[in-house]
């Protein structure tokens, strides 16, 4: 019965020479990212510039902080379809408190605070009561709706001086520009990869995505992390409506409508999977830079009339599935 | 995608001048919600035309601030002329606009105003009043209808959007004395659908209704679907008071299904043009334009149908 | 008693009483029902017109969310298809004619048909996640809606389309007849043939259904074309109610709406086991809602606040956790599973080996 | 009949578990004693995975007390389970395919740097952890490149990690071969000596007699007894599991039945040089009529890739395939389905079960399929079909309308193979069809596979089980490192010589 080892030596797996699998649809992302704006370069001028590549990061920072949250989420196979509202709420929040005359250092904890409880409320629906993610978080974005229209139907001014030279903060290097928004952006860029990647609540969210029976099987700790996964996004949403208001310097009910959906195609175009447990957040942070770059393009070729807008909005971010599609195919 | 294909040639890659004659205007409109935005853009397209000596640079925002934000600041980047735009929101343009100044680029408002404590950041605002054409209407229903204990239901635009928030103030204010009373106001976000299941749900709740006010004439014409089907003569059984004029609502007014309307005219495109000039060539401009805002009633209507650009 | 309280159109036709008794109370005569000009009149009836394109759209979905999949595109193909017809008709010389309006629906459907193959095509052959698939034809098909009714709103008279939107055939709604007929003939189809089974197979374990010898391709292609063929059907009797294209508002967020409905009606998103009447109830129950928000004379301000309680009350009702709560209460304990172990729903193995 | 030894870590009394109408679990009591080794013994279904899932937090009983170390818990689940020294392995392979190997043994009693993961010490740890199982892959893989038994070998790992007290093996050996369960069982006997208290469960006489010292047995969710092993002979414990005696299985001994094949016949499948690239290595292979054809191998050898070139279920790069001489393409089960070819996958839960669905239709899914849609099997006949099927294999709960997700593994298990012999297929495929089966229903199946090779289907063989592959099968095609070394008669082959050429000519 006991024959031993030696014979399986030959069964070792062979060292991968070639790329992860799992970083193919990321880099995919990338190149068809690299194709358009050399594309872009060289069909419109002024195109390939720092200032063009600086806009396209302060003019996302909020999505970019959306879809970090949103990355989290879906990667334990779920989804928020809140994080346009709660941004949305967030910016009013921010806006009434700070015409009220409360302090930037009060205001700020409690807009992004609203998004964490909202986040709260749907992990322990989606967790404790087994609602379904989409439609939790679908009642919960009608629920965000709702709370602006009752706390300012109409948009306010942001006067708040702190706050807006908080917003206005600007470093330049030679062409290139950062916002302070970029700036937060980036941090919570770098804090998702390193919670994702570095942290037994990262690993786990992929567990959970990977089968959360056999996750809760492993013994691991899945409705604390799969609740704090929406927390993660609820609080993104909140800073996100904070970034927003620091853009847009005001409050406004109707923010954010269908943004989720941005949020979303970025995620996935970034190459998560919305079954879960595969994705990175780098990837998300690519797929939003693909959503602006398309806007770009549209402003720059200057003469869609309103219908070429959404049909060339369309056809390009078919161009980049169906590009990262083919290029994760021929790998595989 | 082919006018824009070539590299851009000449003097229109640098801001301030227009050295070349041809003025190069960057517009960016809210999105192409409705058929008076349609007309609104119509009217931009055909005015600001190469005969008349512009580039035009335009792009759809799709009812996004975030997307007019960053067209903005493309066409600072890509040193336009002059900037035009049709907020979608009133607040949180100053920094952009900030940014419009100091590359030197006028900027002029059309349709919607922004809120700003700093004026100069934009040369001159093109548009209709929206508190005033609440007001018509209100005025000429207090006028027919005072003393008669009318009952009105509203069609309001889309929850926080000015013109909602304005036509409506507007129009309150106007009846404010009368005995008209507005017994029940419920959005229909713009449109002919949503207009008539909301009177549908009015014409089930209240037997009661003597007049709808619609916040455009698109919500009017679906509530005069619900009220004939409600087998209910619009017009006579219920009077029905809207904005806009845009055709559809113009013929059902001269076929006396609408009994009053205000015109939110779209016609903006000359009154840009010219004001776009004259910033150019440095002359003063004013820094509100009210558009000539007509009303009709059923008679006038039919009058000036024949002749109705849109 | 347990048994009612389980099954799964208890809470769904709970809420939908729930919000009659709630309309009845604001409005007591709410439920009555009276001839006006040779046909039925009244709030039911309405809500049964206004149901109409919702469950057409929601059917479809239905369909699809059975394999696992989601189509976001079909407000864009109800705006689409309005646009094809109305443009059609408006621009023929004899709007009137019952061949012109025949002409119509057929350009109509057939290029909803095209659209809904173009779905099942990225889906299904080229493998792109439903969401994404779906996502690019919901954007880029309002374009293609206005895009022919260029931009404006287009409105036409012609008594024979009218008749799909506001005509009455036997004292009923014959938008509610067309979609409610659709909606029986599908449904026997999919229970009486092996469709049903097939399309939750595929949905549950697509892996297995393959090495069954399920053509899961070819069944995911299937139900992607039907959607956008009852998205465009939807689009018809949207558009034939106020006669008017409106490329940019019409089936916004209907999509939504549907899923909704279908989530209502205890379906769930996960694929799988799938109920049409259910989704029929949650069709009704949203219908029914939008009525009560006027009847009940909600602010406009506080409107989505109310949708979200109202959603959020009848999904905790009827969620698992809740039914588990529910039924242990009325009979002695026993054996509870700890709410993880069930997601079951959610097969944990999911990627097709290809 | 039992001896006191120790004070029991573990001590479970009057434990109930409920499925309304279901009753999985009646008033057991079961006692585990650190130090030794204990099998669970029944039959499907009999409640063994119930009783170790009440244990751990899974199911809540409804009735009994549980007593851990001296003091009386609930568990709230695995988690909770493990932090108080309850390891466990559960039926299926419950990992998660996505992160890789270390992730999946380390995640939980990780090590840390800084506060976060250390990612270089994990992979070092994990790695160590699988030398001990005698596993050498890259801790670094993703899980899911690996096969089913080696993930099962991984899942293992996982459960020794961490200072555990109670090591529970719900089925870890069904899906290995002879010499990772020799493996096992090292690791096993070692934990055991240091104290560890280990609960196993295999179907696997043998294996029960090799290793254990005490077993319980259950049948239909009774408790039967508890007896030391020594003193239990075999045919006794298997009297004690099923209520019946010896006999069913010494049925299957000899139902082997030769049958000379025609010099001339044409084989039924024939390929010539069939292969795929990073998967097997080309081969030829005739399959006859009436014959049944067992692929030996170790684990990993290619035993399951053959096969699914077999039968469409992978795409072959290179070669030729003849079903009864003509040549055909078999590029989908679909297609090969068309030609009378079947395969159960090894895989139950990925890809075998449609779980949300229930028996009835379960079994009717590939037939159905095959009919299409459109013309749906009439309602009587699928009754009855399901209704011999459920009672041929001893389906339980007998219950057509029971979810499939309900089942244990093993009937779980019959389902699957009544889904292929529904078909009627000319060629069955069967890749570790007993997988979890019980000592009775096995025997049937092994009876049944050779009466269908009677009525002339021809059948591969494959199981990790050698000696059923011997006793099975007429011929044996041997397989090592993804290539097909060796084809030899199964009437004549000794184990010895199958041993032998599995291990590559003799090596020792
Ligand atoms: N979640 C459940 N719902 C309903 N019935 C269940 C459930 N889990 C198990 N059962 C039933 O409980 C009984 C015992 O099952 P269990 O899985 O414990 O058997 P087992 O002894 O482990 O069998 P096997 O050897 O096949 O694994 C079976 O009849 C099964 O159908
Ligand atoms: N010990 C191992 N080390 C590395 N990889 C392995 C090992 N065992 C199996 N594999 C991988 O798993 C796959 C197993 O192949 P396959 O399932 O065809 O083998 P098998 O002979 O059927 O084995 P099993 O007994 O697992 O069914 C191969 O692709 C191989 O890469
Ligand atoms: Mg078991
Ligand atoms: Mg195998």
């Amino acid at each position: 019965m006991a024959t031993s080892a030696p014979v399986r030596a030959s069964r070792s797996l062979k060292i991968p020479t070639r790329l992860d699998r799992r970083y193919l649809p990321v880099v995919g992302t990338f190149v068809v990212l690299a194709l358009m704006l050399i594309v872009g370069g060289t069909r419109y001028e002024n195109f390939l510039t720092p200032a063009v590549v600086s806009n396209l990061f302060i003019n996302n920072a909020h999505l970019i902080v959306l879809a970090v949250g949103m990355t989290f989420v879906i990667l334990t196979g779920g989804i928020d379809l809140s994080v346009g509202s709660v941004l949305a709420l967030s910016t009013v929040v921010t806006a009434a408190l700070l015409q009220a005359g409360l302090p930037p250092a009060v205001v700020i904890p409690l807009a992004v605070g609203a998004g964490t409880v909202i986040g709260l409320a749907h992990g322990v629906m989606v967790h404790y009561f087994q609602v379904q993610p989409f439609v939790a978080t679908l009642a919960g974005m009608f629920f965000a709706r709702g709370l602006c229209f009752l706390i300012a139907p109409e948009s306010i001014a942001i006067n708040n001086a702190s706050f807006g030279e908080l917003a206005s903060w600007v470093q330049i290097f030679g062409g290139w520009r950062m916002s302070s928004g970029v700036l937060i952006a980036l941090v919570v860029v770098g804090l998702g990869f390193l919670v994702l990647h570095f942290t037994r609540f990262g690993r786990t969210v992929y567990a959970i995505g990977g089968g959360e029976q056999s996750a809760l099987l492993m013994g691991l700790p899945v409705a604390r992390t799969k609740v704090l996964a929406y927390v993660v996004s609820g609080t993104c949403a909140g800073l996100g409506g904070l970034l927003f208001a620091m853009y847009s310097r005001s409050g406004y009910s109707l923010t954010g409508v269908a943004m989720e959906l941005d949020a979303i195609a970025a995620v996935v175009i970034g190459g998560t999977l919305l079954t879960g447990g595969t994705g990175f957040v780098l990837g998300s942070v690519l797929g939003v830079l693909v959503l602006g770059l398309i806007q770009t393009i549209i402003t720059f070729e200057g003469t869609l009339s309103s219908w070429w807008t959404k049909i060339v909005i369309g056809v390009l971010l078919l161009i980049f599935v169906a590009l990262q599609r083919i290029l994760t195919l021929r790998r595989t | 995608s082919d006018a824009g294909g070539e590299p851009a040639g000449g003097g229109e890659t640098t801001g301030g001048g227009a050295d070349d004659g041809v003025i190069t205007l960057g517009f960016s409109q809210v999105g192409a919600e409705s058929g008076w935005r349609a007309a609104n853009t119509k009217s931009i397209q055909d005015t600001l035309t190469e005969e008349n000596g512009f580039e035009l640079k335009f792009s759809d925002a799709q009812q996004k601030q975030e997307n007019q934000i960053q067209a903005i600041r493309s066409y600072i980047t890509q040193g336009v002329d002059v900037i035009a735009f049709s907020p979608v929101v009133e607040t949180g343009w100053d920094p952009v606009l900030q940014e419009a100044k100091a590359a030197g680029i006028p900027v002029i408002l059309t349709d919607r105003a922004v809120d700003s404590s700093d004026e100069t950041l934009y040369e001159s605002f093109i548009g209709s009043d929206f508190v005033k054409e609440g007001e018509m209407a209100g005025e000429w229903v207090a006028e027919q209808y005072d003393g008669e204990g009318y009952k009105a239901v509203e069609l309001q635009g889309t929850t926080g959007a000015a013109p909602a928030i304005d036509r409506k103030e507007g129009f309150e204010s106007a009846i404010e004395g009368t005995d008209v009373e507005i017994i029940d106001s419920q959005t229909g976000n713009f449109t002919r659908a949503e207009g008539k299941t909301v009177m549908e749900g009015f014409l089930n709740k209240h037997d009661d209704i003597d007049l709808v006010f619609a916040h455009n004439d698109d919500m009017g014409l679906g509530a005069i679907e619900a009220i004939e089907a409600a087998g209910m003569v619009p017009g006579e059984d219920i009077k029905i008071v809207t904005i806009d004029a845009v055709k559809d609502g113009m013929q059902a007014l001269a076929d006396g299904k609408i009994n009053y309307i205000v015109e939110c005219n779209p016609l903006l495109g000359p009154d840009l043009a010219d004001i776009a000039k004259k910033v150019i060539a440095g002359e003063e401009v004013e820094k509100r334009i009210v558009v000539q805002d007509e009303a009709f009633d059923q008679a006038a209507a039919k009058e000036a149908l024949p002749t109705r650009e849109y | 008693m347990t048994n009612i309280l389980r099954h799964y159109l208890f809470w769904p036709v709970a809420a939908l009483v729930a919000l009659l008794v709630a309309n009845t109370i604001a409005r007591p005569s709410f439920l009555a029902i009276s001839i006006r000009d040779g046909h039925l009149f009244g709030a039911p009836i309405d809500i049964l017109r206004t149901t109409a394109p919702l469950l057409l759209v929601a059917l479809g979905m239905t369909l699809v969310i059975a394999t696992r999949g989601i189509d976001l595109s079909v407000g864009a193909v109800v705006a689409v298809s309005g646009a094809v017809a109305l443009s059609h008709i408006a621009s023929s010389p004899n709007p009137e004619s019952p061949v012109t309006v025949l002409t119509a629906i057929g350009l109509a459907l057939a290029l909803c048909l095209v659209l809904g193959v173009w779905n099942g095509f990225l889906v299904s052959v080229l493998g792109i996640q439903p969401i994404i698939a779906t996502l690019i034809l919901m954007t880029a098909g309002r374009g293609v809606a206005m895009l022919i009714t260029g931009g404006m709103i287009t409105t036409i008279n012609s008594a024979p389309f009218k008749v799909l939107g506001s005509g009455f055939w036997l004292g009923l709604p014959v938008a509610a007849i067309i979609a409610f007929g659709v909606f029986a003939v599908v449904a026997f189809v999919v229970r009486r043939t092996a469709l049903g089974m097939l399309l939750e197979a595929t949905g549950i374990n697509p892996a297995a259904s393959r090495l069954s010898g399920v053509r899961s391709k070819t069944l995911t292609w299937t139900v992607y074309t039907a959607s956008g063929l009852f998205a465009g059907l939807a689009g018809l009797l949207i558009s034939a109610d106020t006669m008017a294209a409106d490329a940019n508002n019409a089936g916004v967020f209907i999509e939504l709406d549907a899923i909704l409905a279908v989530v209502i009606g205890g379906t769930a998103l996960s694929g799988g086991k799938f109920n049409l009447s259910g989704t029929l109830v949650g069709a009704l129950v949203i219908a029914t809602l939008e009525r009560t928000v006027t009847v009940l004379g909600i602010s406009p301000l506080v409107t989505p606040l109310f949708m979200a309680l109202v959603v959020i009350a009848v999904t905790l009702l009827q969620s698992p956790r809740m039914r588990e709560r529910l039924t242990a209460a009325t009979r002695r304990p026993v054996a509870t599973t700890p709410p993880e172990p069930q997601p079951a729903a959610r097969p944990d193995s999911t990627e097709v080996k290809a | 009949m039992t001896q006191q030894t120790a004070a029991a870590v573990v001590e479970m009394t009057g434990i109930s578990v409920e499925f309304p109408p279901v009753k999985a679990l009646d008033g057991v009591d079961f006692r585990l004693r650190p130090g030794e080794i204990h099998a669970l013994m029944g039959e499907n279904g009999a409640g063994k995975s119930t009783l170790i899932k009440a244990l751990t937090g899974i199911h809540s009983p409804t009735a009994g007390t549980i007593v851990v170390d001296g003091v009386e818990r609930r568990f709230t689940g695995p988690a909770d389970a493990r932090a108080h020294g309850v390891s466990t392995v559960y039926q299926e392979v419950n990992l998660c395919e996505n992160l890789t190997v270390a992730e999946n043994i380390m995640l939980g009693a990780e090590p840390r740097l800084l506060g976060g993961l250390h990612w270089s010490a994990m992979r070092r740890q994990a790695a160590s952890h699988l030398e001990r199982m005698g596993l050498n892959i890259d801790p670094a893989s993703s899980l899911g490149s690996h096969s089913l038994a080696v993930q099962q070998l991984v899942a293992i790992c996982r459960a020794t990690v961490g200072d555990c007290k109670v090591l529970i093996l719900d089925e870890p050996t069904s899906s290995l071969d002879t010499d990772e369960v020799a493996h096992l069982f090292t690791v096993m006997r070692t934990l055991r000596d240091e104290g560890v208290a280990i609960l196993f469960v295999s179907h696997f006489l043998d294996q029960i007699y090799e290793v254990s010292d005490r077993m319980t047995v259950l049948r239909n969710g009774g408790l039967v007894g508890e007896y030391v092993t020594a003193d239990l002979p075999a045919a006794e414990l298997v009297q004690h599991m099923i209520g019946r005696s010896m006999e069913v299985l010494e049925a299957a001994e000899e139902v082997l039945e030769h049958t000379e094949r025609p010099a001339d016949a044409t084989p039924l499948l024939q390929v010539v040089g069939l292969g795929r690239k990073g998967s097997v290595q080309p081969f030829d292979l005739e399959l006859y009529e009436g014959e049944v054809v067992g692929l030996a191998g170790l684990l990993g050898s290619g035993r399951t890739e053959l096969a699914r070139l077999l039968t469409g279920a992978d795409r072959a790069d290179v070669g030729e395939t003849r079903v009864a001489g003509a040549p055909a393409r078999l590029r989908t089960p679909r297609a090969a389905m068309s030609h009378g070819i079947a395969y159960t996958s090894e895989d139950r839960k990925g890809e075998g079960v449609v779980d949300g669905l229930t028996v009835r239709e379960n079994i009717v899914l590939a037939l159905q399929a095959r009919r299409g849609w459109i013309r749906p099997l009439p309602r009587k006949q699928v009754d009855d079909l399901v209704a011999s099927y459920i009672k041929q294999l001893g389906i339980r709960p007998a219950n057509p309308e029971a979810l499939l997700r309900n089942l244990s593994g093993g009937n779980q298990q019959k389902v699957l193979l009544a889904r292929w012999l529904a078909t009627a297929p000319q060629l069955l495929v069967l890749d570790e069809p007993t997988r979890g089966i019980d000592v009775g229903a096995k025997a049937e199946i092994q009876k049944l596979v050779a009466d269908l090779a009677a009525e002339g289907m021809s059948v591969v063989f494959i199981s990790a089980e050698l000696e059923e592959v011997l006793r099975i099968s007429h011929r044996i095609a041997v397989m090592r490192d993804r290539r097909k070394v060796a084809e030899i008669d199964g009437g004549g082959a000794t184990m010895d010589q199958v041993v032998d050429l599995i291990a590559g000519g003799g090596a020792k």
